[in-house]
């Protein structure tokens, strides 16, 4: 039992990864980035053929990936999301559902249907771990993966608050067009915040790809699990998001003891319990608490 | 001087369309007489596909929902008929009983669903997709991703089993293409539509925003759960995997935006346009789906009237008798 | 008739409109006045039930309405006209008024049909019955936005500046035909910048600031009490 | 020399002609006092001027270049500043931080962080303070001292003191002779017309989006600007359309 709460805590340490991105951007610009998985496959792939064709570690090659993929967060931001944001409340939507499937699809057609993992080019990262007093067992990656999110999310609440990008993205955040008059260029911001948060998703894919296997369809599970932790931890700080995944990772290692099966069912009945509470004790039910988590800053 | 005004509601264009889309269903539904078995069956897929356009669009068009989960319902239909054939019930009527079990789960849904905005509700749909999922492969009866097929069928042979296939799915596209015409034609049609249009001025105007919504929400769901129904008469076995899959959302959405968002013609013709795709480069694999993603991209950002929505805002021309028209004595 | 108890109205720290006691009686035509942010239209909004009130009560004929929402009043009887226009666009101007009508009005359809041509008729739309709403201009905007609200059988009809961006021509035409919706017995509660429209219709006038009330009583006594002339011109000049 | 000039600007909002029409001329050193009941267009005017509303007619000519068609951002940072309506503060964010967020990418000039906060003396206590838990006063001051982060040319303010307690509009107005002092050309939107007197070189007075008086404060009467500003009279001015 303390053990299954142990690995679900590390696991949340890897949702948590997944679902910074996914916050940051619906943050900034409202957007709720239905390719956020898909881009965190295509990132995991992008470690994956670089170590392969390079013989490197995947650490290294993540210092290639990520400019990449924030390059692409930049450019898509000019060149669609932009365009989607001035067109009503649906478009966004269903234009990035669109990016999902041709991401999907497009990684198939060059890799191909096979499972991947990157655990083989980390050596004995992928399964050292510690013993602790009562035969818990910690895994190294776990602890790091952890470790990366808890650092991604303080260094986040830091830039946001004290770096000028950073100020001048909340400022954008809270009012683009009172933000423009104090000389902010608002689309050059959130073409930023884009490259930001697709930063963070580089490392969330390496980071998948490193703890488990991937394939060109698993885009769909890795949103499902951000959007997740995300709704769970809303509880109105960055942290909040750091505790809904971690929740989310200890509710399906304890719902994988009721049932082999149980691992996902947990989830996503953890997922509609804390969505159901939340719509009938408030009354009504927005993304309110979203919008002032990653804003916030810790006390 | 109003003695003088009064309502119409059919024009000579629309009476047309209806007698025409009535005589086209009168000759389809002689189909399996002369189509030959190939025909015969890609019919039944574009009857399907039809079903599946029109409910999306329903959701999405008219009520402003976009779901990324109908294949939720897709696939629980399809199941209710495994578990409603093993439970000893004959074939066919099971699967027309399929939807109303169906719809019932889904007004059961409805409280928590649609108190979801936006993105909360679109990936929302998608959990509850795949917490279905999970939930039927739990089933002993299922197999887990093995599957079960529909062994009641076995009792038809080939050439019948086709031509019921396709009368039921014809007659399934017909009752729910009829469903929402009338839906649209009643007053509350004209609801429905200024939800669309806007949902607050909606609102300060008395209408019951949640009640239409709700209505929808379960026409749609059932709608999706017929096709599924259907889709399993045709593929005969029942994989999760398959059913359960989002690319069923993703051709509901290509053919809705491809064909006309929030029309009631659009979406037919979207599903056409699909079902001719899909026969031209369906096997060409993976470049097809890329190109069905780069369609909705495409069409989502810079043509968003869609094929049937672009035309009638050029040239104006109503098909469909779901209006009102003001006529004056001279 | 419309009575609003201790109304109040918070948007986080922002208290836009604080404990007003506002009522309108029977066949009564009440404007209210104030500038910019004064919290007129907040006012307007919780009496229609657009927003929830964060204190206070709302009641229509003695029975609380405080916690119906703005659909279910309208079908009780409260109409309202939106500062800016909201038309349906994809749909006819008769489709506009009859959504309001079958909806807001609960009636048959023929029933419906007859309201919907009677308010168009009333407000001088009837001829443009069968544009689709995205073609109007902004005076035709605003009457659909009133022949809408007259279709759901109001009676009392909340109008939030309809006068506004109108020429002289345009804001006299509204005027007769608010004038002929007194006649027919509807309660009238108008939000105005432009005075002398204002002033040909109203029995009473309501000064609001800072979310107050801060004076009301016969148009010429409202509008010569020192606190509207310092609260419109500023202390000095009075 | 003008800083400003503004030639036949029309504005809508939708189908909605908030301006119509509009020209007017700011030279260097002036105070300009925008009157006019609300919905009579001041608002937009200013927006229109700064950049954040867009102008379906006419040209705004910014230090004789026609800046018409330039993005607000950028409009800013060639020396426009607007304290909007409202003072539109980043609520969530410290009076330390609306402050530093518009010097990011501001003119080089007199004011920065420390003479903003040497000018508005009300502010220093509350650097830490977020903008919503601010009074309206001081919430006036912040925006004030946000626009001069971006060391304006031309500051355009929208309703100087609406909404505020007078000791706060007294501790505006005098940080405002601060700015005056400092060289900095003013146009001013002002409920309060003793002000207005007090304080502006000039004025121009809006009914219905339309200029109906304009001149040397020094050459117009109450009397006048209340007519024009009620519009209870029709000005001879106004024509009435068709």
């Amino acid at each position: 039992m303390i053990d299954q709460i142990v690995q679900g805590v590390l696991l949340g340490g890897y949702y948590a990864l997944v679902a910074c991105g996914l916050s940051f951007m619906y943050g900034v610009m409202r957007i709720i980035n239905l390719a956020h998985g898909s881009l965190a496959i295509l990132a995991a792939f992008l470690v994956w053929y670089i170590t392969e064709q390079l013989a490197v570690s995947p650490f290294i090659a993540l210092l290639i990936v990520v400019p990449i993929m924030a390059a692409l967060g930049w450019i898509l931001q000019r060149t669609v999301l932009d365009r989607s944001l001035r067109s009503g409340p649906l478009t966004p939507l269903l234009s990035t559902f669109g990016i999902a499937i041709i991401i999907d699809n497009g990684l198939f057609e060059r890799f191909g249907a096979d499972t991947r993992s990157l655990a083989p080019n980390i050596g004995d990262l992928s399964y050292k771990s510690w013993t602790l007093p009562g035969g818990v067992t910690v895994g190294q990656l776990g602890l790091l993966t952890l470790g990366v999110a808890v650092v991604l999310i303080v260094g986040l609440q830091l830039f946001l608050k004290y770096a000028p990008l950073g100020r001048a993205i909340r400022a954008t955040a809270e009012d683009p067009d009172t933000a423009e008059l104090m000389g902010i260029n608002s689309r050059s911001v959130y073409a930023a915040a884009a490259a930001i948060a697709l930063g963070t998703v580089a490392i969330a894919g390496a980071f998948l790809g490193m703890r488990a296997t991937f394939d060109p369809y698993s885009g769909g599970a890795q949103l499902i699990f951000a959007f997740e932790a995300v709704v769970i931890g809303g509880t109105g700080s960055l942290w909040g998001t750091l505790l809904g995944a971690i929740a989310l990772g200890v509710a399906q290692n304890l719902g994988a003891q009721v049932n082999p099966k149980g691992f996902l069912i947990a989830g996503h009945l953890l997922f509609f319990c804390v969505l159901a509470v939340r719509v009938f004790a408030a009354g009504g039910f927005s993304l309110n608490w979203l919008k002032a988590l990653w804003r916030s800053q810790p006390a | 001087m109003t003695d003088a005004v009064w309502v119409r509601r059919w024009s000579s264009v629309s009476i047309i369309t209806i007698v025409g889309l009535a005589g086209i269903i009168a000759i389809l539904a002689f189909g399996p007489l002369f189509l030959g078995s190939y025909w015969t069956s890609r019919l039944t897929t574009l009857f399907i596909y039809i079903i599946l356009a029109v409910m999306w669009n329903a959701l999405a068009g008219y009520a402003g929902l976009v779901s990324v989960g109908q294949q939720a319902f897709f696939g629980l239909g399809a199941y209710v008929v495994i578990r409603l054939s093993d439970a000893g019930m004959p074939v066919y009527p099971a699967i027309a009983l399929a939807p109303v079990i169906i719809a019932v789960l889904a007004l059961v849904l409805s409280p928590l669903a649609l108190r979801l905005r936006g993105g909360e509700f679109a990936i929302g749909m998608w959990v509850f997709a795949e917490l279905a999922h999970l939930l039927v492969n739990l089933d002993s009866l299922i197999q887990g991703e093995t599957g079960r097929s529909l062994i009641a069928l076995s009792a038809f042979a080939p050439d019948v089993r086709r031509a019921n296939n396709y009368w039921f799915a014809l007659g399934a596209m017909t009752i729910f293409l009829a469903l929402v015409f009338v839906l649209l034609r009643s007053r509350m049609g004209a609801s429905v539509q200024a939800i669309r249009d806007n949902e607050e001025a909606a609102a300060s105007v008395g209408v019951r925003v949640m009640a239409t919504k709700r209505t929808i929400f379960v026409l749609a769901a059932a709608g999706c759960a017929a096709a599924g129904a259907l889709t399993l008469s045709t593929l005969i076995t029942f994989q999760p995997k398959t059913f359960f899959s989002v690319q069923w959302t993703a051709y509901m959405i290509f053919m809705t935006l491809v064909g006309g968002l929030g029309t009631f013609e659009g979406p037919i013709i979207g599903a056409i346009v699909f079902f001719i795709v899909e026969s031209l480069f369906g096997s060409s694999g993976v470049w097809y789906l890329i190109a069905l993603g780069a369609s909705a991209l495409v069409f989502s950002l810079w043509i968003p009237r869609g094929i049937w929505g672009t035309i009638t805002a050029r040239s104006g021309i109503q098909l469909m008798p779901i209006g009102y028209r003001l006529l004056f004595r001279k | 008739m419309l009575t609003a108890t201790g109304a109040t109205k918070r948007f986080g720290n922002f208290i836009a409109v604080d404990r007003v006691d506002f009522a309108v009686s029977r066949n009564e035509a009440v404007g209210i006045v104030g500038p910019n942010g004064a919290g007129k239209t907040t006012l307007l909004n919780l009496l229609a039930g657009t927003y929830p009130l964060s204190a206070g009560s709302v009641s229509l004929d003695g029975l609380d309405v405080s916690r119906t929402d703005a659909a279910a009043r309208c079908r009780m009887g409260i109409g309202r006209s939106h500062q800016v226009p909201r038309p349906f666009v994809d749909m006819t101007v008769f489709e506009n008024v009859f959504v309001a009508a079958s909806s807001g009005g609960s009636c048959t359809r023929a029933e419906g049909y007859k309201a919907s041509i009677a308010s168009l008729d009333l407000c001088g739309m009837l001829s443009n019955a069968n544009r689709t709403a995205a073609t109007l201009g902004l005076l035709d905007r605003k009457r659909l936005e009133l022949a809408r609200a007259l279709a759901t059988n109001p009676k009392v009809l909340l109008l939030d500046e309809i006068g506004a961006g109108l020429t002289d021509a345009e804001a006299s035409e509204l005027v007769t035909i608010i004038l002929q919706l007194r006649a027919t017995g509807i309660t009238i509660v108008w939000i105005e910048h432009i005075l002398h429209v204002l002033l040909q219709v109203i029995d009473r006038l309501v000064c609001m600031d800072s979310g107050v009330v801060i004076a009301q009583g016969k148009p010429e006594e409202a509008l010569a009490h020192p606190a509207v002339i310092e609260a419109y011109l500023g202390s000095g000049v009075a | 020399m003008n800083v400003l000039s503004v030639e036949a600007l029309d504005a809508r909002h939708g189908l909605l002609k908030a301006v119509r029409g509009v020209s007017f001329a700011v030279s260097a050193g002036e105070i300009l006092a925008l009157v006019g009941a609300n919905g009579a267009g001041k608002t937009t005017l200013l927006r229109t001027i700064a950049g954040a509303h867009k102008a379906s007619s006419g040209k705004v000519i910014f230090d004789g270049t026609d800046i018409s068609n330039v993005p607000a951002n950028k409009r800013t940072r060639a020396g426009i500043a607007l304290v909007p309506e409202g003072r539109r503060l980043f609520g969530e964010m410290t009076v330390e931080e609306n402050l530093l967020v518009a010097g990011r990418t501001g003119r080089k000039g007199p004011w920065n962080y420390a003479t903003v906060l040497d000018a508005f003396p009300m502010l220093q206590p509350l650097a830490q303070r977020k903008g919503n838990d601010l009074s309206g006063g001081q919430q006036q001051a912040t925006a004030i001292g946000r626009a001069l982060m971006t060391n304006p040319r031309l500051l355009l303010i929208d309703e100087v003191s609406l909404g505020l307690s007078p000791v706060a509009v007294n501790a505006v107005y005098e940080s405002l002779q601060t700015v005056i002092a400092s060289g900095a050309t003013i146009v001013l939107v002002e409920q309060d017309l003793s002000r207005v007197l007090r304080i502006s070189t000039r004025i121009v007075c809006l009914l219905e989006g339309r200029v109906v008086l304009e001149g040397r404060t020094s050459d117009v009467t109450k009397e006048q600007i209340t007519e024009a500003y009620f519009g209870l009279r029709r000005p001879a001015t106004l024509e009435v359309e068709a």
